[in-house]
């Protein structure tokens, strides 16, 4: 595998990290955030920080970066306890662009020059770079996609689709909103904490630009494309959006242009996802063991 | 009369200007149906929600099983042991008619952090929730998805949802409307059955054929005061509920 | 529905073949513009200055016999992409050198790439420290913040004759390092200049009403206004709306014949320090501004200049080391440049960790063109 | 015949609400469709209306098929709708909310007198005229809906629940208007309640719908004196 | 004095401005409760088309009036292609519609004009005015004497008028507005075409104002325009209004005074954050 690839590939591995979080609260608990980069860039801020600054190792700062982003997340879900619907959409896009601008105007953060010198993973004394740098990613994609799995079968996750599907006639069943939102919002936010640490230590510099409102669309896209609430759907998401600008490559001056037209047309005609229900791919899974019934 | 399971004292739930309830008391005893009825507006359902908590009432006092719960949220009024159904039925749509049932026999693992981590797709869980589904007569629909369901079946959904919280008091928010003749007959008879397991129940009904067959206390509400309350032969003959309930010409009176 | 599927298809194999496509025997220079997106103003302006710099290359029988071919992707001024980006150049396109034509953010990500694999890199207009600092390979052909803030703080003083000041900057990592540089500057020699306002301004900046009001009251000699032209020029525009009279300096940001279209008359006598020169007499320079306003029908701009040079520096360093392939000996010769005669002024040579040093040019705006002023060489100032 | 309406279903997404009714309503007639909520009667309506799609079947208006064409259309060919909960315009005026009745129709003589005509039947909205709709109370919104539905001189009035949240008195007023509109007027009412009762009292013809099929129909007489429905509708 | 009166009259202009960008925006949620994002994207086509338009013809009048035309079209097709067939999807995906679509529009001028800035060289035929020594320029009392004839027509067209009362009617409920005769769809449409008619005006204006015009125009007016109708009520029309001055004015006179170089679409979000903590509702909102 080239360095390319794999540079690539880790990109839509920390990307489908990110994206699982964001599915976790948009996707399982039904909250609507618009702001996700804003945690991913909390989490690469901290991890950068705690990392150079700090003196800690990776290793060392990830569970404090995780507790960070997640309880950072708890503070800035309070909203979605009081907002609905459009309210919160944009809610959640101002939290975005605030957070941008505490990174590019607050000293502390390095301000517009970002912050450089971020080491490298070391793992059993190797520093990480390239494959083993991508297979770290995918286990912590692994490692995600199984709490994930872990969350929609445990009683918080039932919880949070009853909330999904009906707030009022949760909680006349003893789930008490405030709690499992929140849950839903520490947990999606430590796994974009995860994605901002990994990605801290692959770029090894970063700047808030790389945080705001178009990458919050991007990940959400991801989520919406792959099928909300589904186990996989945010991670084939990743790989379709990921891959697609790549694709577009040799068209140079245009492929910004086809990117949008696509994202536009994928939307206009599968809006539930391509794993969502009614989806093309279901459709045609189904009709394959239907054929196979018969 | 036994002891007393809930008890209202001078409820009063104002929105704005509109007084929805106005110093409203009466008392439920354990194991007693008592049924809530009243004109449209009279303020049935604004009741139901201060007892079951989703509203804190302007002024007064409620106490289940001794405890003061006014204020308390819809929550921890479940953990209470108050169950409940909807008039305008709310099922967890995309969600199976199973997984329904499961959602509320979660109760005892949802106030603690380590109890609900744990998994929810247990045989147990799934015998318990299957009981539950067969004693209202659902056990066939149980992997439909629930939002593709009959409204007859809804209303047994939320009965067994209800149920399966081992609620001491049940509320019945309108669980007849909208069924057929024959469905009527079976949901009177479930409510019966529940009654006879030990629950208490507070029923709103408009169907007054229903609520004066299963109530054994009824209590009139009218723009939101309390305008009688007593055995169904009481109501029946009381002329001030006539008068307000049944209109001046005394037809309007099933709806 | 099948239709678009179809037409999927098609586009997947058409950018194969593109890709597979190219041809064998020639020299690859890589690099990487912002051609979509926010910047891409910039990025066209550094690809077509390249352009010219590639035909004349290949026009005058290439280097060492072999054609130059330049491979450029888009990288819409984002660190992620130019980092895969870099990679892609140097594995899949085999690149021997790299002009960074892009912003200080994604060439600051590609800079450790190219040392890692030991390819010089010269950076076109990048500003940020870092580039350079990512090693041996890695030159600078634009000035660093500092630098152009001392030459800016020095014109002030020595040039305009300023005893006060007003700074107001683009709240961007150039923008700081020149109000670092400025600062260096009076601190040292301007003892008799006073800065009597200071403000930066976010980089989204369109309506500077409120800033230039404050500075009105101020009335300085003159306003030190970094910041690109588009921000520049709605900002003279309106202190002039304003009857601000003081002389306003900018920096090579402005330094972009849009500039004047934006600003229209109140550009007239705006001051700029750059690194380009219109009215060197050199044929460099005049060759250069003959042939871009003929093929892109617009005036060439200090991006372009830059990226420019950058490209030439490195056949430059081919040619005298006779070599296309042994990258350490193009370094070596990149390092030893000596009075090289680039677009963008005399280039004295790079120190050792990189940065250029060549003087500052002065131009102010007459008629609505960038015309010379004045020349900032003194070594003191321009060493970085 | 004015409608006629032969096997109409109507499904929501995936769920049929209503299963294939035929009914037909006669020029000049007051004809109610009466049944428990959720049967499915205002399905029939929004329907007719076409805020619903129909999944099957024929609406004939006047001869015409009018089962596909968009619900304005339908509006302008004499067919208004009294909805559920009244569903007045809150932020517009009681008289914008008159007007609003009036859209497409321009008869600025013919206007007046429908309004002065209306403001005699409902006197409260004409002393509500400026008020915001919203500031009504839920009797007077139910007036104003009847009048905003009425002002345009409509060939079919279709009634939708107009009792439910209303105080058993003003129940009655409704209703006589709606009797008085159907017998001094000439005007073809076609009326869904729940309140069984009142509406076999004023309506000549009678529906009773069951889940989603029609399980009785006739004349309102026979209907009133038939034990099921005394049994199951009634409760006497 | 001076200074503060100055940067008042400054303030308003910027808020006339955003007033003008946010308008369409504030009518459209109000009619289909959609984040039309794209909004912008017409905004930045107003300026382009205008601007060419000008430049053929040297006539402002007609680059105004081809601009509108031509932004109401792009608005409609928009609405007909990309929302009506989403509006019963949940609120996101209409939303990542109307950014890919800006994206594309984005992309697609780029693509047409060239990715370099383009100056917009027309005399707005406004007088400028001197008063105590406040010098009004003409480009100011334009920003003001249109901004100010755009609402007040806009505030004619929907309170005096039939179709204004169509558009408040079907805005309100949809449904009865079409069993009432009036052609829901139509008025989508229509309003659609008006907000998007505004948008190029507004394009052609800060294409004036600040003399430029190029591809990325739209990006900060873009999501600022969303806090705007939040803080306004979402779905208020004169609370949009309303939210655009007030933040013009506290914009200048925080950066003017206090100093704050925060950028101004952060800046936006905190008042709109403030907003939504003191009045959830927002300044106007509170119908729904």
């Amino acid at each position: 595998m080239s360095d390319y690839t794999i540079t690539i590939g880790t990109f839509i591995a920390i990307q489908a990290i990110v994206a699982c979080g964001l599915n976790v609260i948009v996707g399982y608990a039904g909250q609507i955030s618009l702001g996700h980069a804003a945690f991913f860039g909390i989490g690469a801020y901290a991890s950068a920080l705690l990392t150079t600054a700090g003196g800690f190792s990776f290793w060392g700062a990830l569970p404090l970066v995780l507790f960070i982003t997640g309880f950072i997340g708890l503070v800035l879900g309070l909203p979605s306890l009081r907002l609905k619907e459009d309210f919160l959409a944009i809610t959640t896009i101002g939290i975005n662009f605030i957070v941008v601008s505490v990174f590019l105007y607050v000293p502390f953060f390095g301000g517009a020059l970002g912050i450089g010198g971020i080491p490298r993973v070391i793992l059993f004394g190797t520093r990480l770079r390239g494959t083993p740098f991508l297979f770290l990613c995918l286990a912590f994609l692994a490692a995600v996609q199984l709490v994930s799995w872990l969350f929609t079968r445990s009683w918080s996750g039932l919880a949070c689709f009853a909330l999904r599907e009906d707030e009022a006639a949760a909680s006349s069943m003893g789930v008490s909103p405030v709690r499992f939102k929140l849950a839903a919002f520490i947990l999606g936010t430590a796994m974009a904490g995860l994605g901002g640490a990994l990605y801290a230590h692959f770029m090894r510099f970063i700047s808030a630009t790389d945080f705001g409102f178009p990458m919050s669309v991007m990940i959400l896209s991801m989520v919406v494309l792959g099928g909300m609430g589904t186990l996989w759907g945010p991670v084939l998401g990743a790989l379709v959006l990921g891959m697609l600008p790549e694709v577009f490559r040799p068209l140079t001056e245009y492929r910004m242009f086809l990117y949008a037209a696509l994202l536009l047309l994928m939307i206009r005609f599968q809006p539930g996802g391509l794993l969502g229900e009614s989806s093309l791919a279901r459709q045609i899974f189904s009709r394959l063991k239907g054929g196979e019934k018969e | 009369m036994t002891e007393i399971l809930l008890s209202l004292r001078e409820v009063s739930m104002h929105f704005g200007g509109l007084k929805a309830l106005d110093k409203v008391s009466f008392d439920l005893c354990d194991g007693e149906i008592l049924g809530l009825i009243g004109p449209n507006g009279a303020g049935k359902t604004t009741c139901f929600n201060t007892v079951s908590g989703v509203y804190r009432p302007t002024s007064g006092e409620i106490r289940f099983g001794g405890i003061r719960t006014d204020g308390l949220p819809p929550h921890r009024m479940a953990a209470l042991g108050i169950g409940r159904t909807f008039q305008i039925v709310r099922p967890f749509p995309n969600l199976s008619v199973l997984d329904n049932v499961i959602v509320a026999m979660g109760l005892p693992c949802y106030r603690g952090i380590i109890p609900s981590c744990g998994s929810w797709k247990r045989q147990k869980t799934r015998d318990g929730a299957m009981e539950l589904l067969s004693k209202v007569g659902l056990d066939l629909q149980a992997p439909q998805k629930a939002g593709l369901l009959p409204l007859g079946n809804l209303r047994r959904l939320e009965l067994a949802r209800a149920l399966a919280l081992n609620p001491r008091l049940l509320l019945l928010d309108e669980s007849f409307s909208g069924l057929r003749h024959e469905e009527v007959a079976m949901q009177e008879e479930l409510v019966r059955k529940t009654r006879e397991s030990g629950i208490s129940i507070l029923l709103i009904e408009h169907n007054m054929r229903v609520a004066m067959g299963l109530s054994d206390r009824l209590v009139v509400l009218d723009h939101g005061l309390k305008l009688a309350e007593g055995s169904p032969d009481e109501i029946r003959k009381n002329p001030e509920v006539i008068q307000a309930y049944l209109g001046k010409e005394g037809h309007s009176n099933v709806a | 529905m099948r239709g678009l599927r179809v037409s999927m298809v098609a586009l997947l194999l058409l950018s194969f073949f593109v890709g597979v496509a190219v041809a064998a025997e020639t020299v690859k220079i890589g690099m990487l513009a912002p051609l979509t997106g926010f910047a891409a103003a910039d990025g066209a302006s550094a690809l077509n200055s390249v352009r010219i710099a590639v035909d004349q290359v290949n026009s005058k029988g290439g280097i060492l016999g072999k054609k130059v071919q330049l491979v450029v992707y888009d990288d819409r001024a984002d660190a992620k992409e130019a980092v895969a980006l870099a990679y892609k150049l140097i594995e899949q396109d085999k690149i021997s050198a790299f002009v960074a034509g892009s912003y200080s953010l994604p060439s600051r990500a590609v800079a450790p790439i190219f040392q890692e694999e030991k390819i010089p890199l010269v950076a076109a207009y990048a500003i940020h420290p870092d580039v350079t600092k990512a090693g041996e390979y890695c030159f600078r052909n634009g000035f660093l913040g500092t630098v152009e803030g001392k030459a800016a703080a020095y014109t002030a003083h020595k040039l305009l004759h300023a005893k006060t000041v007003a700074l107001l900057t683009s709240d961007n990592d150039f923008g700081r390092t020149l109000v670092q540089g400025f600062k260096m500057y009076a601190d040292k020699y301007g003892k008799d200049m006073k800065i009597v306002y200071e403000q930066t301004y976010p980089f989204t900046e369109k309506d500077f009403k409120p800033y230039l009001s404050k500075i009105k009251e101020a009335n300085p000699d003159v306003i030190f206004a970094s910041g690109y032209y588009f921000q520049t020029g709605p900002l003279l525009k309106q202190a002039r709306e304003l009857g601000i009279k003081s002389k306003i300096l900018g920096e090579e940001g402005a330094d972009s014949p849009k500039l004047a279209e934006i600003a229209g008359e109140a550009a007239e006598g705006f001051y700029i320090v750059t690194n380009f020169d219109r009215d060197d007499p050199r044929p460099v320079v005049q060759n250069f501004l003959k042939e871009y306003r003929k093929r892109f029908k617009i005036e060439p701009d200090m991006v372009g200049a830059s990226a420019y040079d950058g490209f030439m520096i490195i056949v430059d360093a081919m040619q005298k080391t006779k070599t296309v392939s042994n990258s350490t000996a193009i370094r070596m010769a990149i390092s030893k440049t000596t009075n090289y005669d680039g677009l963008t002024g005399i280039i004295k040579g790079f120190t050792h960790i990189g940065e250029v040093v060549k003087p500052v040019q002065v131009q102010v705006v007459k008629n609505g063109l960038f015309r010379r002023f004045g020349i900032v060489d003194d070594p003191e100032l321009i060493r970085p | 015949m004015l409608l006629d309406v032969q096997d109409l279903h109507i499904a929501y997404r995936d769920i049929e609400a209503v299963h294939g009714v035929s009914f037909s309503v006669e020029e000049g007639e007051l004809v109610s469709i009466i049944g428990a909520n959720g049967a499915g009667k205002s399905s029939i309506l929004n329907s007719l209306m076409g805020l619903v799609p129909a999944r099957s079947g024929t609406i004939r208006f006047r001869g015409e098929d009018i089962s596909r064409i968009p619900s304005h259309v339908r509006a302008r060919i004499g067919i208004r709708i009294v909805p559920e909960r009244a569903r007045v315009f809150p932020r517009l005026t009681v008289r914008e909310n008159l007007r609003i009745g009036l859209y497409g129709i321009h008869e600025p003589a013919k206007e007046k007198e429908r309004l002065a005509w209306l403001y005699e039947l409902f006197p409260i909205l004409e002393e509500r005229s400026s008020q915001y709709a919203v500031t009504l109370s839920g009797g007077e919104q139910q007036q104003l809906a009847i009048a905003r539905a009425l002002v345009s001189d409509p060939k079919l009035l279709l009634v939708d629940e107009v009792s439910m949240g209303l105080m058993p008195k003003l129940v009655d007023q409704v209703f006589e208007v709606l009797q008085h509109l159907n017998r001094e007027r000439g005007l073809t009412i076609l009326l869904v309640e729940q309140n069984a009762l009142a509406s076999l009292e004023i309506s000549r013809r009678c529906y009773v719908l069951e889940t989603g099929r029609i399980q009785f129909e006739g004349a309102s007489e026979v209907m009133r004196d038939d034990p099921r429905i005394r049994e199951a509708y009634l409760g006497l | 004095m001076q200074l503060f009166l100055e940067q008042m009259l400054n303030g308003l202009a910027i808020g006339a401005i955003y007033a003008l960008i946010t308008l369409g925006l504030a009518l459209v949620y109000g009619i289909l409760r959609i984040l039309h994002v794209a909004h912008a994207a017409i905004y930045t086509v107003g300026a382009y088309v205008g601007l060419a338009i000008f430049s053929s013809t040297h006539s402002l009048a007609l680059s105004v009036t081809g601009s509108m035309l031509f932004c109401a079209i792009l608005g409609v097709l928009i609405e007909r292609f990309v929302y009506y067939p989403l509006l019963k999807f949940p609120p996101y995906v209409p939303l990542i519609g109307s950014i890919a679509c800006l994206l594309a529009i984005e992309e697609l001028c780029r693509m047409v004009a060239g990715p370099y800035i383009l100056s917009f060289p027309a005399e707005l035929p406004f007088p400028s005015f001197t008063i105590g020594g406040i010098v009004i320029s003409s480009t100011l009392s334009a920003v003001y004497g249109i901004s100010a004839g755009v609402l007040l027509l806009l505030w004619i067209i929907t309170t005096k008028t039939e179709l204004g009362l169509a558009m408040r009617a079907t805005s309100q409920d949809m449904a009865i507005a079409s069993s009432m005769g009036i052609n829901s769809h139509w008025i989508i449409s229509v309003t659609f075409m008006i907000g998007s008619a505004v948008a190029a005006i507004a394009g052609i204006l800060v294409g004036i104002y600040y003399n430029q015009v190029y591809p990325t125009m739209g990006a900060v007016p873009a999501y600022k325009t969303l806090a705007l109708i939040v803080v306004g009520g979402l779905g208020s029309v004169p609370g949009a209004v309303l939210a655009s001055i007030l933040l013009g004015i506290a914009e200048t006179l925080l950066i003017g005074y206090a100093g704050i170089p925060l950028p101004r679409d952060a800046l936006a979000f905190i008042a709109m954050i403030a907003v939504l903590l003191w009045r959830p509702q927002g300044l106007l909102g509170g119908r729904r």
